[in-house]
């Protein structure tokens, strides 16, 4: 789960990692109030859970209150990769003199989390980790032990050269520490760390939290910002499907992430485009299935389902009940193409087999019979 | 031979009395996997379909002798029952469980490896070593004894090719589901090592999908020990950058891990790749017949 | 450090371990006051840091105001093994269907905490875990990852029948397990564990803690009552010397535990009683050497001081430095045997060559002079 | 030979710019021992009686080839301290600061079984091979090159056992302070394991104290590995039950760990008990001669 950087700075704040001064804002009046707190000139940033806000023009500096005015009437309301503004950071701009990346993620390979700095922040860090690796300075988290001081010494005397900034650096670096495992995170980053008037400071901030630790972090399952994401994925995470909307034309359901993206791998490989994925997950029930077709036969631009099921712990007479329950509901008039194969194959059949669906062998016939429907 | 699981395994449910569990403690039965014991805390002395239920793993093996588990409890005790499976000293555990969160998993493998226990999974489908054992949750019907070993991230996806396989009449060696987490006890080498050594498996199907760098490093694998012939699909090649496709490890991080390096990866050290699941039929029938 | 009875009982119930219930009383009115919300029958438990209440006569059952009054009255004052009871814990008297025990300590052996537990509790757990080893059950804790629950699980179908009993000892031993790690300790400890009316509660508690972890717990160390301490040993720990009261008449003055132990095994072999175990500590400073002599006068059984001085990290000019001013300022008459030697040992000499102190040569040497010199 | 440090150990100080650790950097170079880095955050680039100061240990063992450390750090910086020197793979650390939280130390002990890195400590007086090298505090005065090994639970008492010896011309081998904390990282089973594989020594000295088992387990080592005359000494005899005396590990837990314990140990397995420190002189007499 990833929260804005308004949030996320007030949790470093609670941390003792300091920021910008600043105040989260959702209107031009609570801008214009902010600023009794801060003094210009500030920087105004759309508070948006996607990257490239920046070059979307979702950032601006303003000296003045024309220019506040202006910045906030341009970016409240911005389409940013499909995603609205409707929050705005009000931060006092700083004076930069240097830009430095910090962050905690997990080292697959490893099997550890890591930390990882560089000299070269503010910029793409990641381009910078393709182009000049050498930049990239990381070490291993014991994920027992915890961030050790001496481990972030050792980065911090590579970057720093002046001792106060380094014990600055490795306070920093154990506060993300403490907040990656106090908080389940999947990342925490200082993108940039910067440095102004012999001071760092944290310029922007990005956490994303383990969706599988939510349940022990009731308090920050709570700083979902449910406005910001695709109103689809929404209602399909609180069916416990997973979802991701696409732009595509052919609908799917499908029962595991690695068939369900080789079933949408094999409509394009025919000519079509997927409008989804959708995985219905692995304990299977009639009512997940029914979510499944409100949601596929809700996006407009869907013009013929592919139902793909390899039932395992799914059963496909579950799928099935669900189908059946979803097209009494719905009045769905798409054509329907359903492969179900595995346990429970034949009464699955047998219960649709007075139903508008079409049948399908195997996933490749499927797949070549959605896209036959598709053309009429 | 078959390797992992066989004939011998004897095996325990963790989370026998959940609905889960139940179930596919019945279907393990009807392909002859002996599971000899259940254990949920507190059922200790009942039975689900004539196992035996104990309250605690060790009880289990005392009065069983089991060498293997496999866990059907829910993500948030599902740490705890590795730990006392691993404490044990089961050969094997299979984590069938999903969702446990990654700061626990990082936890466990790094217990694991001052222990005797291999896990395979969590977020796994588990593993079959066809007319042998079933230790997992994969349909039977998918399924039969072979030459063909398959190690996979992915469930449901295995079963599909793995029926081309069976229906072409190659048959499986042992089938293993790696599990689709990014922090999993049994990696792809492990398991192609596993693969190499054992003299019934004849080729190997290795199954992938976008996020992480498993598949690269298994080619690096690959290309210096690996003899037999071995053949790769790579699932989400369709898939937009930076969008989560369910498994927690199929995010593409930093342009790295893209279906496309993946697939690279594979043609260059000679892994046959092929990219609609029924051509595997068709690629065995090149190099097996 | 250990801390009484009633404030280990708080540090439980925040940790969410039921105790009886109960209030602590310094006084009679006090104890009244506190039955407004307590029933009779109560015990009333004398509260002073040291084992062995019981038989001393420090916990009394009353059944009314008349036996409460009488109880009181006996307890508050007491002296038991020289240490005065000034605080009384009343408890209501719980039905005792059966008595438990459950701690975790520190197993040296395997480097780990241990999680122990008996069926056999109430009586004195170190003679069961003597005589009938058997009925004593343990795991060792792992160090960095806690104590798992399959372990107290495991423990507790060895004790308990009743599946809701094992469920409510594993979380006495989480919270126990908890409350060990949280606030370092070295002990934490429940006995008796008292099942009653088929629940399970904590009838007495016992915490020690590590002094050495004390510094990251200054709320932990607030609780230190140092009324029921030996007022020397109070002041010596404050000097940072470490010192334990004894009852002979020879005073030592020692660097090092160990060569502190010895230097008293050598005393008592050659006819005396060492008054005191005195460990000036590594680090040497005069003032520390002043404060030990100060505390060694102020007992008024010492009749001949001897300081035992192998100089390493302990400079023998500091000492003597030490020794001068406590002579100048504290007019010490009684005979003080040294024997100075290692690291600065020539100064230490030369700056005590017109004090009226006595060198000797060798420990034994300074053993003997020292027990010449009480005889006259 | 000697062993655990001789004339190629190559210290780093940790802590050299402290009192203690700057005081003792000295000793040790008037020793001859060769030490060749401090270490202190901050303060690289500086030095200490000519020797160079680095920010690092990384840092050190790159500019100097270090092998060992000592540490001198205040115990709440010490578990910190040794991680970075096991982290940075030196052979051997000795830890001399005191006073750190034994949960710290069970967690460093843990770590370093993963490690190459030997630690003697914490709270140790160090070690002293005579005449070769000195890492530690012992006064040198009280040594000699010899062929007594000597390891203790004890500082200045080992001194005091060992200027006898010296004085009476045998010499040691090697003195081992291994510390007085309830956990340590060497125990006396690892020195006496040294010890008898050391051509050079020909008795073994081991001063033990009141608390834990460690004497008895020693004992018990001695009876089937120790063919070498071995002397006991134990400090603590006149100690009253349930009373600290000083040193963390000298309590006397539940009848166990008496001096009379340990005394009882020793006979039984046929090591030599002094009760005096002067004795030894007469029962390496005895012995040697």
């Amino acid at each position: 789960m990833k929260i804005h950087e308004y949030q996320a700075k007030e949790i470093f704040r609670k941390y003792k990692i300091p920021t910008s001064n600043e105040k989260a804002a959702a209107s031009l009046s609570e801008a214009k109030s902010a600023m009794q707190e801060l003094s210009y000139p500030v920087v105004v940033k759309a508070q948006v859970l996607v990257g490239g806000r920046g070059k979307a023009g979702g950032v601006k500096l303003v000296k003045n209150e024309a220019e506040l005015t202006s910045a906030v009437n341009s970016i409240l309301g911005m389409n940013i990769k499909g995603l609205i503004v409707n929050k705005l950071l009000i931060a006092e701009a700083l004076k930069l003199e240097s830009e430095y990346y910090v962050g905690i993620t997990i080292d697959r390979e490893k099997q550890t989390p890591v930390l990882i700095a560089s000299a070269s922040g503010g910029v793409d860090i990641e381009q910078v980790a393709q182009q000049t690796p050498e930049k990239i300075l990381s070490v291993s988290i014991s994920p027992l032990l915890g961030l050790k001081s001496f481990q972030a010494r050792n980065l911090g005397y590579q970057i720093f050269n002046d001792t106060t900034l380094v014990n600055s650096f490795v306070s920093f670096a154990a506060s993300l520490s403490q907040i990656f495992f106090d908080l389940d995170c999947s990342l925490v980053e200082i993108n940039p760390l910067v440095l102004t008037e012999n001071k760092l400071v944290a310029v922007d901030a990005k956490i994303v939290f383990d969706d599988n630790a939510l349940y022990r972090h009731p308090d920050i399952a709570q700083l979902r910002d449910l406005s910001s994401e695709e109103p689809s994925e929404v209602q399909a995470k609180k069916a416990d499907l997973s979802y991701v909307k696409l732009d595509g034309n052919v609908g799917c359901v499908v029962n595991g992430a690695g068939l369900a993206m080789a079933t949408m791998d094999l409509i394009k490989r025919y000519g079509g485009e997927p409008a989804n994925f959708l995985d219905i997950g692995g304990s299977s029930s009639p009512d997940k299935m029914r979510e499944a077709m409100r949601i596929i036969t809700a996006d407009k631009n869907v013009k013929a389902i592919l139902v793909n099921i390899f039932g395992g712990i799914t059963r496909c007479d579950d799928v099935a009940q669900g189908l059946l329950w979803a097209l009494k509901e719905e009045h769905i008039s798409l054509p329907i193409i359903a492969r179900l194969v595995g346990t429970n194959q034949d009464k699955a059949r047998t219960m649709l087999e007075n139903s508008p669906i079409t049948f399908a062998k195997t996933m490749t016939e499927g797949v070549k019979q959605t896209i036959a429907a598709l053309k009429g | 031979m078959a390797i992992l699981i066989n004939e011998n395994t004897r095996l325990i449910v963790q989370g026998i009395t959940g609905r889960d569990g139940s179930f596919h403690a019945q279907q393990m039965l009807d392909y002859d996997t002996k599971v000899v014991a259940g254990v949920t805390p507190g059922k200790g002395g009942s039975d689900v379909h004539g196992i035996p239920v104990f309250n605690t793993v060790r009880q289990a093996i005392e009065k069983t002798g089991a060498n293997t588990s496999i866990i059907f409890v829910p993500a948030q005790f599902a740490p705890d029952a590795i730990y006392e499976a691993a404490d044990a000293e089961l050969d094997l555990v299979v984590c069938i469980a999903e969702g446990i969160p990654t700061l626990d998993m990082i936890k466990i493998v790094n217990y694991l490896k001052e222990t005797k226990t291999r896990l395979v999974g969590p977020n796994s489908a588990g593993i079959i070593s066809p007319g042998l054992s079933k230790v997992g949750i994969p349909p039977a019907m998918a399924f039969s004894k072979g030459k063909v070993g398959i190690v996979s991230r992915s469930g449901t996806l295995t079963y599909e090719i793995a029926s081309h396989i069976t229906r072409a009449g190659y048959g499986e060696s042992t089938v293993i589901g790696i599990g689709g987490d990014p922090i999993i006890g049994t990696n792809f080498i492990d398991c192609l090592q596993l693969f190499e050594k054992d003299k019934e498996t004849k080729a190997i199907v290795i199954i992938g999908e976008i996020g992480g760098t498993d598949e690269e490093k298994a080619a690096e694998y690959v290309s210096k020990n690996i003899t037999k012939p071995i053949f790769g699909f790579i699932a989400g090649q369709s898939a937009p950058a930076d969008k989560r496709m369910g498994h927690a490890g199929a995010i593409i991080a930093g342009g790295k891990g893209t279906a496309k390096d993946k697939i690279e990866a594979f043609e260059k050290v000679g892994i046959t790749v092929i990219y609609e699941p029924e051509e595997i039929t068709q690629k065995l029938n090149l190099t097996l017949k």
